[in-house]
């Protein structure tokens, strides 16, 4: 596994659309990125459709949108995306069919840390959250739990792109009724002997963040935040560390939990 | 192509705005390709203070129609961290340097600026002066006699270009260009963000950590075109022209306004290299008069 | 839903901004239609001024990003033709009236405020101030005390509710809505237009015929959700917050920063009904808060 | 023929795209409008894409553009037009496919006034000028001669919507090659009962202009320039006239030739 940030080659760039696949609430988009390198798992790209990026709703989208790699098979030069309607830019996005272009910036920021040599990966998702875990997923070369908690049903749907996903539902719709915290707090009872991986909405992650501190887990966090370019220029992307601000894009999107007396972050989105 | 703006050398019209652009941050994204490519021919650093800033809490950003509103609140490591740990790396870029620095009443700006005369890595200073001074309170840029003793107390302590970025949030923008030339100014840059606010939809409360933001990008465009075009109608200075350039021949624009250099802010967020893009779709002769050269 | 703005009963917080619904003309578009489904709760006419104007020369609009940039001029039949041809058809709709008047200087002003002072068709009379004073050369909107002035010249004339716009154009919109309270202004409407410029893609040249122009739509809401909030910070008369309102939630927004009633300029251009449209969305509760009714 | 303008319908209403056909350079959109009347032949719409009006060149288009009626069958509800891509504004409007929707307003503005009893109708076209042409053939129920100019080749293909039709190209490929005001000048000297109905570009109308006023030939003239209502709100879309500037959306667009002194109207696009 990657232990380093991968440099995003210098602009952006265009990746024709390959395949654009439903999976219930969601939809993943396949595309083909020529001129990138793999990416690091965790880090993200910034997107954008060269076409009509813009005229939805309140005249938007104007900036591009961050999204984790969802996916970037070894071989080949495939990125995949897994996005969420909840806007005019992932509407946009999840528009796309194939033979469309998209435009990129990436891979950017730092990633998730190599797993230690003592302790088994638990990786806790929650939501669209599970981007970053499938791409963990195929470049952990040791065995692990996953853990993924969904909305409902048509969110659940999601799971399938994780391997032996344990699934949590707010519904009770499909897997565990409640919330996958509640399995997570179990694993832990289980095993000291676990780090996390966590990404998922704000809650999920302030839950997980106080799990971990509260057994002495050591956890990375893949965190959210309204971001307008993605490498470090506009400075509009910060959380509050423990020891101040950080560019989540540049020192982020993982954070290890430590560094974080929260992770309830405003202005994240959902 | 290459031109020469207070004396400085530049390879073409393109700079960057400021704090719309981190070198530093960007070698750790791109690596080495970022000074291989550089894409501005002289770099504008984010405003500098005194005293160390964290900036506003977050949200700070807001996404408009056609542009962004932001409200930053100025981070940075103060004179000192910037003296200790930036400007060194800042030298190492390919191109010019130009220091952008802002102060709570004249005699910050006057520290600031006496710092900065001795730095040969420093070719030129630019002041933010959208900022109120806290002895007057009135906003430095907004008003012409405010203006002028600001540029008084520290037009004499360096030999080097002072470059003074004017407020758009002003009635009479050519009032404040004539008081800055009067006063020493040797260029002046415009426009800054446009102050602007946003509501949560879900709360109904301020969006932005700061409560009020500036906006900036294509929506702002016509406005900067129009503050450029007065300005130079009012004075002879070397300008800067920014605001909501996405284009060559937007910059074009802005240069047949009275622009002598075309700063990329925004478009730099959607795209990295902006600033190379517009300078070639510029030379590639979009534009429909090159006043420059 | 019913409110009452300046002692006028009004069916709902939408109207349309001045200059951008001409009720007469959409008659001869849409017929008898029109007034029975007339969508703004006033009727704000274009801007009369003392003599009748032409207006500028086309080119008059350009498009922006979210928004337009328009050079009109004011183009009207002046005071007389007004009252003999416009006011007796505009006496017909099923709103109250209001009438924004303009003048070049303080007589002007007081002239056309004594000619609609007796009239009983008129609700309240709307002062645009965003044009220069040709005794002083300053915007009358633009200065605190050139706004003073002229108020308490006109103030007196008559009994009518006179709504003062002001000019999105000034460093500090405060000082001058206090000032427009002081010298006796029964509310406020803003934003008016902020200054812009276009240049001609293929000549290089000013696109307008009236070389600048004022920018509107969507492009201009932040701005103007920031206005209304400073003004509403600092004053507590009535206020008519405008400025890109295009959807129930954008009206929400300005009367959460303090505006009483909405209007609708750009936005009835898209769609000639959007005043009613967004007065519905706001009254289905797209708006977090209702503070009117 | 319809001699009076047709009331649009208050407000804007959604049309459902039916078919999208390329003739040469140029699209004609089929559209159903259940809401509306049937067009007096001339006048105009204001059209918009319901979904992505904006993001294109310039961050634009965001204003609705206006379009001639090309066509409106008497029996049934669809409405065509003929949109030549020469911004953000057409091209969005040319990529729209069926099951699309559109935004209308209309129909708009003044239409041609009914042919005199003693004078041959003479419809001369230049370039997407010839869409109100169309609708003006399907209803004009006395002979008539038609006279139609084109760039080139695929630009003349636009011919074929119309019955009938002399061409010239400029370059020559199709049909007469020259100026379609020189078959104009040929026409007029073979007849003196004529009267002109022209739409083209403003040096084409300025042609037609001087020819009606040199000869004493009554003539209509459709014109353009830029709207941004279409209903008389923004007093934008103003030409010079005799008696001073008119609002073209709502006292044009069809303006007696006699009115103008010149047809050269500057930001009129081309
Ligand atoms: C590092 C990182 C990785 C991510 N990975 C993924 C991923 O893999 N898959 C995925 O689906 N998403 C991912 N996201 C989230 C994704 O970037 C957002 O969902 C997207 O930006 C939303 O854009 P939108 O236009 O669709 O919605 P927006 O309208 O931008 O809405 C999103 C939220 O922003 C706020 N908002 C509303 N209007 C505005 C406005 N005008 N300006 C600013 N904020 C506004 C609201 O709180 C709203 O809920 C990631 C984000 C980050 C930072
Ligand atoms: C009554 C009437 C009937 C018409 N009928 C037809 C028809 O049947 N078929 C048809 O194809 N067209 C017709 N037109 C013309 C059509 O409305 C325009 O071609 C269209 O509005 C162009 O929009 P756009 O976004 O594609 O191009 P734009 O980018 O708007 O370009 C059009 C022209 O506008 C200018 N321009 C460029 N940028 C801007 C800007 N930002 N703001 C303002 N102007 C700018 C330039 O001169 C450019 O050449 C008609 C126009 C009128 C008034
Ligand atoms: C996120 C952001 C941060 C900015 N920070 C600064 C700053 O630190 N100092 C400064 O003088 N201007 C700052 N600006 C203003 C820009 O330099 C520029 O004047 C403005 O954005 C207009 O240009 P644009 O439309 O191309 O962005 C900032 C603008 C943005 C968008
Ligand atoms: C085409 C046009 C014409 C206008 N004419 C006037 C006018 O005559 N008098 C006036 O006070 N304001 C005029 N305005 C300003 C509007 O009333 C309003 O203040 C401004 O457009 C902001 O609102 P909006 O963004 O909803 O359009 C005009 C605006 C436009 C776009
Ligand atoms: S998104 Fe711009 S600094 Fe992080
Ligand atoms: S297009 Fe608005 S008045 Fe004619």
């Amino acid at each position: 596994m990657t232990a380093e940030r991968v440099h995003a080659p210098f602009g952006r760039r265009a990746a024709t659309v390959l395949a654009r696949e439903q999976h219930g609430a969601y939809v993943v988009v396949r595309c083909e990125d020529p001129a990138g390198p793999r990416p690091q798992a965790g880090q993200f790209y910034m997107l954008s459709a060269a076409e009509r990026w813009g005229g939805g709703e309140d005249e938007r989208p104007f900036l591009p949108r961050a999204f984790s790699v969802l996916r970037a098979p070894a071989a080949g030069r495939e990125l995949h995306f897994l996005i969420e309607d909840v806007g005019p830019g992932t509407r946009r996005l999840c528009e796309l069919a194939p033979g469309d272009q998209l435009q990129l910036v990436g891979p950017l920021g730092i990633g998730w840390a190599p797993p230690r040599r003592d302790r088994t990966p638990v990786l806790v998702g929650g939501g669209v959250g599970i981007a970053p875990l499938a791409i963990l997923q195929d470049q952990l070369d040791k065995p692990h739990t996953t853990l993924l908690g969904f909305r409902d049903g048509a969110h659940a749907a999601g799971a399938a792109l994780l391997r032996n996903a344990r699934v949590a539902t707010d519904d009770g719709s499909t897997g565990h009724s409640g919330l996958v915290t509640e399995l997570l707090r179990e694993t832990l009872r289980e095993d000291s002997q676990v780090e996390v991986y966590a990404c998922g909405p704000p809650a999920m992650l302030e839950a997980v963040r106080s799990l971990c501190e509260r057994t002495g887990t050591p956890g990375q966090l893949a965190l959210e935040s309204g971001m307008a370019c993605g490498f470090g220029a506009c400075f509009g992307c910060v959380v509050a560390t423990r020891e101040g601000y950080v560019r989540l894009c540049v020192d982020g999107p993982v954070l290890d939990a430590a560094r974080l007396s929260t992770a309830l972050t405003p202005g994240a989105g959902h | 192509m290459s031109l020469t703006f207070c004396g400085i050398e530049l390879r073409h019209p393109i700079i960057n705005a400021s704090g719309t652009f981190d070198a530093i941050a960007a070698q750790r994204a791109f690596g080495e390709q970022l000074t291989e490519h550089f894409p501005f021919s002289a770099f504008v650093s984010k405003t500098v203070t005194l005293e160390p800033r964290q900036g506003n809490p977050p949200p700070r950003l807001w996404e408009l129609p056609g542009g962004l509103l932001n409200s930053i609140g100025l981070p940075n490591k103060g004179l000192a961290g910037y003296l200790r740990e930036d400007l060194p790396k800042l030298a190492q870029l390919p191109v010019p340097l130009i220091v952008n620095v802002m102060g709570f009443s004249s005699e910050q700006v006057a520290e600031l600026v006496q710092a900065f005369a001795p730095r040969d890595e420093v070719a030129a200073l630019e002041l933010n002066v959208s900022c109120p001074n806290v002895e007057t309170g009135l906003i430095m840029g907004a008003d012409p006699q405010e203006l002028s003793r600001l540029l008084e107390r520290v037009r004499p302590l360096t030999e080097k270009p002072l470059i003074v970025k004017l407020t758009p949030n002003v009635s009479d923008v050519a009032a404040v260009a004539r008081a800055a030339r009067d006063a020493g100014a040797s260029a002046l840059s415009l426009i800054n963000t446009l102050r602007g606010m946003a509501l949560d939809p879900d709360s109904g409360e301020p969006w932005l950590g700061g409560t009020t933001g500036g906006a900036s990008g294509p929506a702002v465009r016509a406005i900067a075109l129009a503050q450029v075009h007065a300005v130079r109608e009012a004075v002879e200075l070397p300008i800067i022209g920014m605001g909501g350039v996405q284009r060559g021949r937007h910059a074009a624009d802005l240069i047949r306004a009275g622009a002598d250099l075309v700063a990329v802010g925004t478009e730099s967020f959607r795209d990295p290299a902006a600033g190379s893009r517009v300078a070639a779709e510029l030379d590639r002769g979009l534009a429909p008069v090159r006043n420059w050269g």
